[in-house]
């Protein structure tokens, strides 16, 4: 199913797809460069799942993430310059430096953060839609998750709750067809990852996740059923990442044939053709959006790099550990608060 | 309420004030609901608060820990019962990974105020894998707050404490103590997490317990009392924070340490205990002799009924620990 | 399905019920006095499951039973004085008095022993049946599990795995409606645990379990594809425990109408009806059986109550801790080998 | 073989003899086989090996550790790899209440001959999730041992017994290690698991340590000559069991005893190595200076880089703690 999105609409799912992009790329260059520190996944040709979410979800809706996080996460509008910041180890990232590529929390954008423990974030996201539910919001918790991680018994666990316990949740299985260097296929005793859905009473489905209104649409029709009814849903995503794994994946596990064949359904130039057969974009007009959004990351990158010494003090990291005061309790953050929609 | 209660009404009695204080309280577990709980400590509840505010849960540690751990972060107060302290391992993920290290990561935007009840320890015949006393698995984790105390008066107020508290606490309920009576305080007595208590005075050594090793330790002090010997007994109350400065001043006083508790001696909290005994300058010039450890033995706990009574100190063995500490 | 045993079938059926029956009112009776230590989960009205399985699978089959294993365990010809003794403590028992009424392992009759950890017991059967496989045998392993251990994670990790391994591993739930004081019904989000099979890609049915020779009949036929197949496959069995959970247990969570519904549906009265229907059988000849099982059972339980004190030292106990002597690697145990048929 | 290799190379060395001279043995993890393991310990032993003898799983570390359980209780030798140490936490109630209770539980009839691998600790900048070293969790199991090399000869030689041994052994390989070279036994070399290794010998301070910061701890030993202080470093090699002779002898004689080690202090295995000294009565009595702890910080493992580094005892701290041990 597919609907067609206006073209306002469109432009919006093309520019958070260019900025997902034009992120990672500058994410892959930092790194060749050896300017950033750790590890760090990219989820180049994934973006049409970041845009059709972040578009198809309310903005007070929770997500948490994956390690695979940084599309979503800027998708949702995290600031890049906060995002690169975070990864460059600074103050001035999201998580002040503490978290680093695959911790990118943003309360005031309703994003928990990821969990870098694989699938570990379901039962995590199920507990949000449980205060959102409690809390009378109507809002929903949004577990993402990979092939991978569909074999955790976390996500069983979690799954089999939220139907008994009748929770908002999207579960979002981004399915790109491996976990690591494991195929999906090897992996997974199921063809497709919604096929659980019966398992747990629960409606389910399978999208194609490199086309970017697909996903929006059946990420609104889930967030709808879910609203309405206060019950789970499964959403998988079928889609693939152009990148290997992580940095220095020489992606021995997949023939380049199979890369090629992914790469003519790259969604972002999927999304393009379609919407210049449409009337809705030319060239020059992609061209044009396409050099303000690099411009844009670049800078954001620019200006990061800058910044990058601007660590936090050991000191100052020592009183993050516990709660500051003691004694009675202080009330939820008030950041959380004013997102408790 | 009674003057004297027991430990489990205690506990009982601090989820009932809390719950009633605080909406975000909630109580989650398995069986914890009309069934009262494994140890019928939440008996009684169901009928105020019911499902509500009782959450009973299918057999998915793993996945309500992870719960707990996301409703806390949105500012729910979880106090989830964990029904045998052995699948604690179970919950160990959510617990190091998760609760123990999202404000942290997260730069103080998410908090994790939850609380875990742990019944924990042996004597009660239920085999080597519902036995265990775990707390050492989780004291060397930034993050946690551990809390293990041996009296219903400790526990009423340190349970408050816990549930009130920002961050996630370990609470750790000895199976033993459930039925053991004591006063405790009304509805204000809200203990400090990281004080520890000294629950006898002497002169000529210093015992360092917690947990319900803390009566064998008072069982043993009055016997040694009678033959003239006193002896300090510091129950910690918490792990995690530490009393340390309570801890080495009874020490410097009496320059005799013996550190006692359950769980096996190797690798145990003990070693904590010691090492910030001895690492102390002032304290480790006025120690008189070897610090010591009277400790649960090296083996999973058994079943038979007598060896499972052996593993564990016993006065006598406290008494003649320390004995042998005076005189050498 | 239900296949009529022939006569000498049907007797050894109903004593092997009667066996279990009789070992759990000892026990009870037992605890009753307070002659035993501890706790126990007895299984009675489940003993249907007991003798069909114990029936259907060859004996070189490895079993790793639950936390209510005393029928499963005396079904498979363990000698119920170490079973007792075991429960009393002593020296004499199947583990030497250090395991207790959830752990009977017998390595002799091919019980790997329980786990008293709902549900984690599953993975370690599939762990025996790669072992199996690998050694060439044709025996199977056989994971046994309750309703309320189905929730566990645990179990989706092995069942996922033992698909995509290929492992002869029989899944075999026992549905006896409850865990502890939780009803099926609200702790599962399927209507049968067997619901779950194609989640698995695995062949799965539900049999009742209060009928002896249905058991008997589906799991010759799981082990009839099993080892044709090399697959996995999970069996449910819809049964009642008449008893409460563990020692001192009200039952408030249920009604005293649907217990009287289920006593009704005894499988020892049940089979013992169609036995006389047939003429495999008669009051007489039932009540001599039961008066020679009875007999049998209660010497065992007097001989092992007058070894009860016969304890093992503390000395000699520490000895089992770890394997005895050091350095290079013995052999497994000769036991287990020869059961490795 | 080259007779120098990297700490890698050694562990690949040793996995590959032993899958050679034993067909039970077999490994177990995610992305071991052609991609060669997260850290590329493995790479290679596809080709030799393949699918029959490297069995990689699913995301299913639960799962798959319990099957490892079985599979040993039926005398195959399993060799585990969790692909980060913190994902022990998914493993330790088949680690903890299995693994280490197969043997006594069944009172012999079973055992439980497996090695979970383990790639600990931090420097690599992945984050609070991946970066822990979690030994201590571990410590206090009865049932289990626990090895922790810090040189490609004893990574080889103890990789070798822990997989020959007949019960559960938790090896845990350091990731800043892997490139560390150094020279390796033959074939025939294979260690005594709970033998500690004096690194350095010196007269006046006795410090101990294993894994990694041995590393640190003999980097500071050679700035220590220059300067006329003599230390003992001693490398413990297995934590359980704890070499505990040799570590009174070394204490014994200098008088002085420093523990480090990169995971946080309280609550560390620092607090065991301490309590072993000041327990005997000999070793007491010839102390001449408070027993000292430099371990990790009291925070998660951050991932700015530079905070990363400093959570970790460096060189530099542990010479100005010797200095003024000997000074004080
Ligand atoms: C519990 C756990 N096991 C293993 C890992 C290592 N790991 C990191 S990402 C990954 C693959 C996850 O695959 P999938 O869920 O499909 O997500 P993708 O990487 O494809 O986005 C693995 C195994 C981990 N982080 N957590
Ligand atoms: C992991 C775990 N959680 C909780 C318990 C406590 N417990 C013991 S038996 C039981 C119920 C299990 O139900 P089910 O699997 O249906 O088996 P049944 O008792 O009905 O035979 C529970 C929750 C346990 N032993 N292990
Ligand atoms: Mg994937
Ligand atoms: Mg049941």
């Amino acid at each position: 199913m597919s609907i067609g999105f206006s073209s306002r609409q469109a432009v919006e799912a093309l520019t958070i797809m260019l900025r997902s992009r034009s992120f990672e790329r500058q994410v892959e260059g930092l790194f060749a460069r050896k300017r950033m520190h750790g590890t760090t996944h990219l989820a180049i040709g994934q973006e049409a799942v970041h845009a059709g979410m972040a578009m198809g979800l309310s903005p007070s809706d929770w997500i948490v993430p994956t390690h695979r996080c940084h599309g979503h996460t800027i998708a949702r509008g995290t600031d890049p310059y906060e995002m690169f910041s975070e990864m460059f180890g600074s103050r001035t990232g999201c998580c002040k430096g503490f978290g680093g590529s695959m911790h990118m929390t943003d309360v005031a954008h309703c994003n928990a953060g990821s969990s870098a423990v694989v699938a570990s974030g379901v039962p995590i996201a199920v507990g949000i839609a449980l205060a959102l539910k409690r809390s009378g919001s109507k809002s929903i918790g949004v577990a993402i998750f990979g092939d991978g991680a569909s074999s955790r018994g976390a996500i069983h666990e979690a799954m089999n709750l939220a139907t008994v316990w009748k929770l908002p949740v999207l579960f979002f299985c981004e399915n790109n067809g491996y976990g690591m260097s494991a195929p999906a296929g090897r992996a997974l005793s199921v063809p497709s990852v919604s096929d659980r859905g019966p398992s747990y009473s629960m409606e389910s489905s399978s999208v194609d996740g490199n086309d970017v209104e697909a996903v929006y649409a059946s990420i609104r029709e889930a967030c709808e059923y879910i609203r309405s009814t206060s019950r789970p849903f499964l959403l998988e995503a079928h889609t693939y990442r152009q990148c290997g794994h992580s940095k220095n994946d020489a992606c021995v596990y997949r023939t380049r044939d199979e890369e090629r064949r992914w790469m003519e359904r790259c969604p972002i130039r999927l999304f393009k053709d379609k919407m210049i057969k449409r009337g809705q974009l030319d060239d020059a007009r992609y061209e044009s959006l396409k050099r303000a959004v690099d411009a844009e990351i670049a800078e954001a990158a620019e200006r990061a790099a800058r910044d990058a010494d601007d660590s936090i003090s050991l000191d100052e990291a020592f009183s993050y550990v516990y709660a500051p005061g003691k004694g009675n309790a202080r009330l939820v953050s008030e950041a959380v608060r004013a997102r408790l929609a | 309420m009674k003057d004297v209660v027991t430990y489990r009404e205690a506990i009982r009695a601090a989820l009932a004030e809390e719950l009633r204080r605080d909406p975000n309280v909630v109580l989650i577990g398995e069986d914890i609901g009309k069934y009262g709980g494994c140890f019928k400590v939440t008996q009684g509840l169901w009928d105020e608060f019911g499902a509500d505010r009782i959450l009973e849960t299918p057999v998915s540690e793993e996945g309500f820990s992870g719960v707990a751990v996301g409703a806390a972060m949105m500012g729910m107060r979880p106090v989830v019962e964990i029904m045998y302290g052995d699948f604690l391992t179970l919950v160990s993920d959510q617990l190091v990974n998760h609760a123990a290290k999202t404000r942290f990561m997260s730069a103080g935007q998410l908090g994790c105020p939850l609380v875990y009840r742990i019944p924990t320890g042996s004597g009660t015949g239920h085999g080597a894998q519902h036995t265990q006393s775990l707390e050492a698995m989780f004291s060397n984790i930034p993050g946690l707050k551990i809390v293990a105390p041996s009296s219903p008066r400790d526990a009423k107020a340190l349970l408050k404490a816990s549930i009130r508290d920002d961050d996630p606490v370990l609470f750790f309920e000895h199976k033993m103590l459930y039925s053991a009576l004591g006063p405790v305080g009304d509805e204000s007595d809200v203990a400090e997490i990281g004080k520890a208590d000294i629950k006898h005075v002497g002169g000529d050594v210093t015992v360092i317990s917690y947990s319900r090793a803390v009566e064998t330790c008072l069982e043993a002090s009055d016997m040694l009392a009678v033959e003239g010997v006193g002896v300090d007994v510091v129950d910690l109350c918490s792990l995690r924070p530490l009393d340390v400065p309570t801890i080495l001043a009874s020490v410097r006083k009496t320059g005799r340490a013996l550190v006692v508790h359950d769980a096996p001696a190797f690798g145990g909290f003990g070693g904590e205990v010691i090492a910030s005994i001895v690492g102390d300058p002032e304290t480790f010039r006025a120690l008189k002799a070897p610090v010591r450890r009277l400790c649960g033995k090296e083996l999973p706990v058994p079943f038979n009924a007598e060896l499972e009574r052996a593993i564990v100190p016993s006065a006598e063995e406290i008494v003649s620990a320390v004995t042998s500490m005076v005189a050498g």
